[in-house]
């Protein structure tokens, strides 16, 4: 396991000058209340211009409406929207995983289908994986498709499915085949599109948030109809092809950046005083960290543009990331050592509080920090994850 | 110097009756709880440690603070605190009246300023007052002086409320008066500034020590029951982890305020208080961390209750000092 | 589970006086080089001194010449050694376990010829408890005891038994019978006390510790003769036994206050001088939290007296000031800023090296953190341990 | 900007080769390792990076950085930073000879103090020398010049070494000098004390980046080896655990090293070097204590060779400054 050193190129440099005018010019500080990472607004109009830009399914083929781009454009782009806290929240799953898993193992006509909405903004996607008893143990699936003329009938309940109730479709994980035929969780599972609001027998509730907001829904199933059309690669691979989809996940810049732009706005406001050496050195030691984890994380996506699949170094970073986030809250807290509220004058207090109220989800999104150390610890062994 | 078990059963049993997770709920929605605040105030535990001849319920400060862990043990949606050993300590202490409602206080705020005019009115603004739209009256030290001024929910001349809450959605409110009618007399020796706050600290890590109580107790529940990877995720060595720390932190939090209360009893108490205040500030962060990380998603719902407790104790962590603060008056 | 506030009575207050006007007198500051914890300097003079006041085996009853006092007037004395960094290595065993345990399970043969030196403090035990392949695993003991007229014929190897090279005798668990007769590996141990330097067949070897230090030792049995007056309590029932010592060992001063020391020096370097705020908070840090944790501690003590058995509340407070201990070194390292040398003119810098480099043995002693943790969580569950 | 990795194969088996673990305990036992320095020597990587026209191997930077990893990696007892990227870096900067033998350097410990005398002799003290009971020369800045010194381990006149040690048992000396005969060139810019101290820190990031790679690999080693409950260590989540931060660490080390690296072959590199410093101490302290954590009393034996590793990383941490002092200039 190696993070070759790496710097931005030329080319580069210009991509991240020019989303930074971008942002200046849509999101000018003041304008909008910067969302936090993951929990960033919705905001087709948003994504949409981002997609005119060529920045949403960046590194999806030309011949699909993507930009043929490489990794690390992607990470910087995805970099500048999330320190900016900019509303990425629409094409934000779809841009990340959906795309790429369709194009990879979907059929043309699928592609012809999704992938240019994808990338034109105008489709927004969810996640349908978990269930109410599985937890981490994301294999565990119940939720059961039974094979019926031309497709499928899906009965069964996943839940935590972020943002149904504002995205257009899912992609949902599904047990086609029951485990004591195929022998092994991971076997018998298949993935299919379905439509989050034109479904028959599809029902969705939301569940609300500790602080009130809405990003979690349950998706219940009864009867529903899913045509052979919409099963994504082949049937009884879906963990393997899910999998796929989780390493895209980790690693991203999401991870040690959603709360970062809280930092950078406590440097705003605190900007031209005289610092006390105790905030100083916490600005100092944030600093640091960010820039030694963003080295890594900025290596991750080289390999990927190498065409390495580094599953393990990106569960480092991504383990690395989340508790670089917890710390950070904590620090933050101590430090200005005030009462936070939802409503303060300060747009640093009012983000500060969103990131203590939305903290301990960092640990969970994409898989539990336990599961995280798992996968890295079983491949530093060199076993199998 | 102990507790009348009777202190203990009364109260516990009179807030696992009113504080269900819906009146909780419900509360937050209305920023206000008049069910639960009348129940509490009748059983007089809402001017505990008050003496009788001021018109309080008389009983001991460390009475006051098992109240106080109790109201943190059920996340009761009413300002127990504020009312008994902060207001009306303040007013009783300078021999003005208690009123039959709710008393509030000024935690004291960035940015507050209040002062009395020459006509005896009272101007200014104070901020992150708790319930302070419920309040019949504020308690307050200004110039050397407890003040006891009208609030009435805002709904006086020279008065207004804006809505403000803390982090556990409870009203956190900003008052502006504007040459209200107050009444005022000296504050007697030992009621300061100083001793106000580290009495605000104490009730706060009487709380705290109810609360993390209880997220241990929902945290262990949780684990034996909730199954992944075919058995209860207590088995696994990360999950006891976090039952352990959040247990050690429930312990150390009430340990702390019971030694601080017995301290108080006696005296300032200064680096008592201070001492317990840091320690409960951080084990409700370890703890809060702890017992979510062992809830995974459940915990970050409002249909499951583990957050009435969290939320409660990242805004009572900040309220009256936080660790910085208290841990340099510990250090002199 | 409750920790019930306590405080020290006038009598308990006077006891404190007493230790900390004999330590003043026979260790004024600057005779000796404080040692940390349980690396205490081996001094069987001092220890006698201690024993003429009545302070080594102190809870043990008169009639074996101990003081019959309480567990809170052993924390009293303790607490203050270890604060002093007084050399009580010698004693240090045989005054917290061994003593006890001969008087619990032992004869009255054993109690008269055992534990009135201990109480001398004429007489230091070591514990051998652990064996090469055992680990944290204690019950999976080898070294085994056959039957043999009037004895036992002991064979095996056990490891890092703490100064065996300095003290006088050792209490061994062995096994007496194999587990596949027994069928559960806590079954079939018995303990047996053993002299250490004259005993035919016992070989012991240094470990050198890795400054060079010895403390550990193997101690090596070929065909070791043990009579039978030597096995303490039942045979078979060793494990059990075992396990009320190691209760006794937790929860006690010495697992929060083997670093404290090195604190009070820079509280004595740095005494008239102009604190920083760095320096003034990290001090109120740890004295909050070592008032808060020795309150726990000293609640513990209050329930043994009292008759209970806290075995999840010491192994709670075991860790708390196991954790507490690896953290204020941390925060000194840090605070100070400076290179460490076990050579440095200042006392509280060749503490602070001496805490650095045995530091990590701090989670080790007496069960690792992870079974302290795995003993706890079974206790909050209401399993067995 | 790369490495050619003929320098990584020749240090890394020219280590493999000397640095036994029999080897660098008798160094810590003797003070020294002649046989590996000259070893080391022989190859000339003891001056890789100063130009071959002040009389070092030439190479760049990184090629140094690269064989201070591999110093690390298989914590050689040498002091190959010392003579190579730091001294003989000073003396060719100013044009001074560089001598066959070892170079060492004034780390700038608390309390020393060098004037250079009229008549061109040095006096003073300075401590936390490494190797100094080795070193031919010393060099250092006094007052814009770079000074070199002779030392030869103490025995020529004029100069007394005190032996020390560092926390890992290496050679960390008081040298006293009274109107030492020295040369003296004045300092190029961009050389002094806030430059030397930086490139100390650089090199001390290196070091780490090797000493945490290895402890981590001994780490995963060990628990897949070691049985407990009938299993390897390996498969228990606590262990795990250890196992992930370690790996992070070494990853996070070696990563800032090598970006410090890149970002000081053009320039002064301030917050690359501060953050690099910063990020391996830390990493320095966590994985410490995991690999220690995860080896238990094995760990703290002579005769096991965590030791060699942890206890450097204990030492390089605080050479050159600490986590505070970079913080805040990572800060600025």
């Amino acid at each position: 396991m190696r993070f070759t050193p790496t710097e931005l190129t030329v080319d580069e440099l210009a991509l991240q000058a020019e989303v930074r005018e971008f942002l200046a010019e849509e999101l000018p500080p003041g304008s909008h209340e910067p969302g936090l990472g993951m929990s960033a607004a919705h905001d087709p109009a948003f994504s949409k211009k981002m997609a005119e830009r060529g920045w949403v399914g960046m590194a999806l083929p030309t011949e699909w409406g993507g930009s043929n781009k490489k990794a690390v454009d992607r990470f910087i782009v995805v970099e500048e929207m999330l320190r900016w806290g900019a509303p990425v929240g629409y094409h934000w799953v779809a841009d990340r995983q959906t795309g790429s898993v369709i194009v990879k193992f979907g059929t043309d006509e699928q592609k012809a289908r999704f992938v240019p909405k994808i990338c034109a903004g105008e489709l927004g996607f969810s996640i349908g994986m978990s269930e109410p008893d599985s937890g981490s143990d994301l294999a565990s699936v119940t939720t059961r498709a039974e094979r019926d003329s031309g497709g499928w009938i899906v009965n069964g309940t996943k839940i935590w499915t972020s943002n149904a109730h504002t995205n257009d479709w899912f992609i949902c994980l599904l047990r086609t085949k029951p485990v004591d035929e195929v022998g092994n969780k991971r076997e018998g599972l298949s993935q299919m599109l379905i439509d989050l609001h034109n479904t028959p027998g599809l029902e969705l509730s939301p569940i609300p948030f500790l602080n009130g907001e809405v990003h979690f829904n349950e998706v219940s199933f009864n009867d529903v109809f899913v045509p052979d059309e919409n099963v994504v690669g082949t049937p009884g691979m879906g963990w393997n092809q899910n999998t796929t989809e989780m390493a895209y996940e980790r690693g991203g810049p999401d991870r040690w950046l959603s709360t970062f732009s809280t930092v950078e706005q406590l440097l705003r406001e605190t900007a031209g005083t005289d610092l006390d050496t105790r905030t100083l050195e916490l600005f100092g030691e944030l600093a640091a960290r960010w820039w030694g984890i963003r080295n890594m994380s900025l290596s991750v996506a080289r390999l990927i543009d190498a065409g390495e699949a580094p599953s393990v170094e990106s569960a480092l970073v991504k383990e690395m990331g989340t508790r670089f986030e917890i710390e950070t809250i904590e620090r933050l807290v101590e430090l200005v050592d005030t009462e936070l509220s939802l409503e303060s004058s300060s747009l640093f207090e009012r983000l500060l509080a969103q990131c203590v109220l939305t903290g301990p989800g960092n640990t969970i999104r994409g898989g539990t920090i336990e599961i995280l150390r798992s996968v890295a610890s079983k491949g530093l062994q060199g076993l199998p994850a | 110097m102990t507790v009348d078990a009777l202190i203990t059963e009364t109260a516990d049993r009179l807030f696992a009756r009113l504080c269900t997770h819906e009146a909780i709920q419900a509360a937050e929605a209305n920023g206000s709880a008049p069910e639960i605040w009348s129940a509490f105030a009748e059983t007089g535990f809402a001017w505990i440690s008050i003496p009788e001849s001021s018109g309080g319920s008389g009983g001991t400060l460390l009475d006051a603070l098992e109240v106080l862990r109790l109201v943190g043990y059920h996340a009761a949606p009413i300002p127990a605190a504020e009312t008994g050993m902060l207001g009306s300590w303040l007013l009783a202490s300078a021999g003005l009246a208690l009123p039959d409602g709710i008393v509030t206080i000024a935690p004291g705020a960035r940015g507050d300023a209040l002062s009395l005019n020459a006509d005896g009115t009272l101007t200014g603004t104070v901020s992150m007052v708790p319930w302070g739209r419920s309040a019949e009256r504020l308690a307050v030290i200004v110039d050397g002086q407890v003040v006891s001024v009208a609030v009435a929910g805002g709904a006086v001349e020279h008065v207004t409320v804006e809505p403000r809450t803390s982090l556990a959605g409870e009203p956190r409110d900003a008052i502006t008066f504007t040459k209200a009618p107050a009444e005022a007399a000296t504050a007697p020796d030992g009621v300061d500034a100083a001793s106000f706050r580290l009495r605000g600290a104490l009730s706060r890590v009487a709380l705290m020590g109810g609360a993390i109580e209880k997220m241990s107790q929902l945290t262990v529940s949780y684990a034996q029951e909730r199954k992944q990877f075919g058995q209860a995720i207590a088995r696994f060595q990360a999950v006891q982890q976090h039952l352990v720390w959040a247990a050690q932190d429930a312990a150390l939090a009430r340990s702390v305020a019971e030694i601080a209360g017995l301290a108080a009893s006696r005296g300032p108490a200064k680096f008592e208080i201070a001492s317990a205040k840091l320690n409960a500030n951080q084990a409700a962060t370890r703890a809060t961390k702890a017992c979510h990380q062992a809830h995974g998603a459940m915990g970050m719902t409002q249909e499951y209750p583990l957050h009435h407790y969290s939320r409660r104790l990242w805004a009572w962590r900040s309220e009256f000092g936080g660790t910085n603060e208290w841990s340099r008056v510990a250090g002199r």
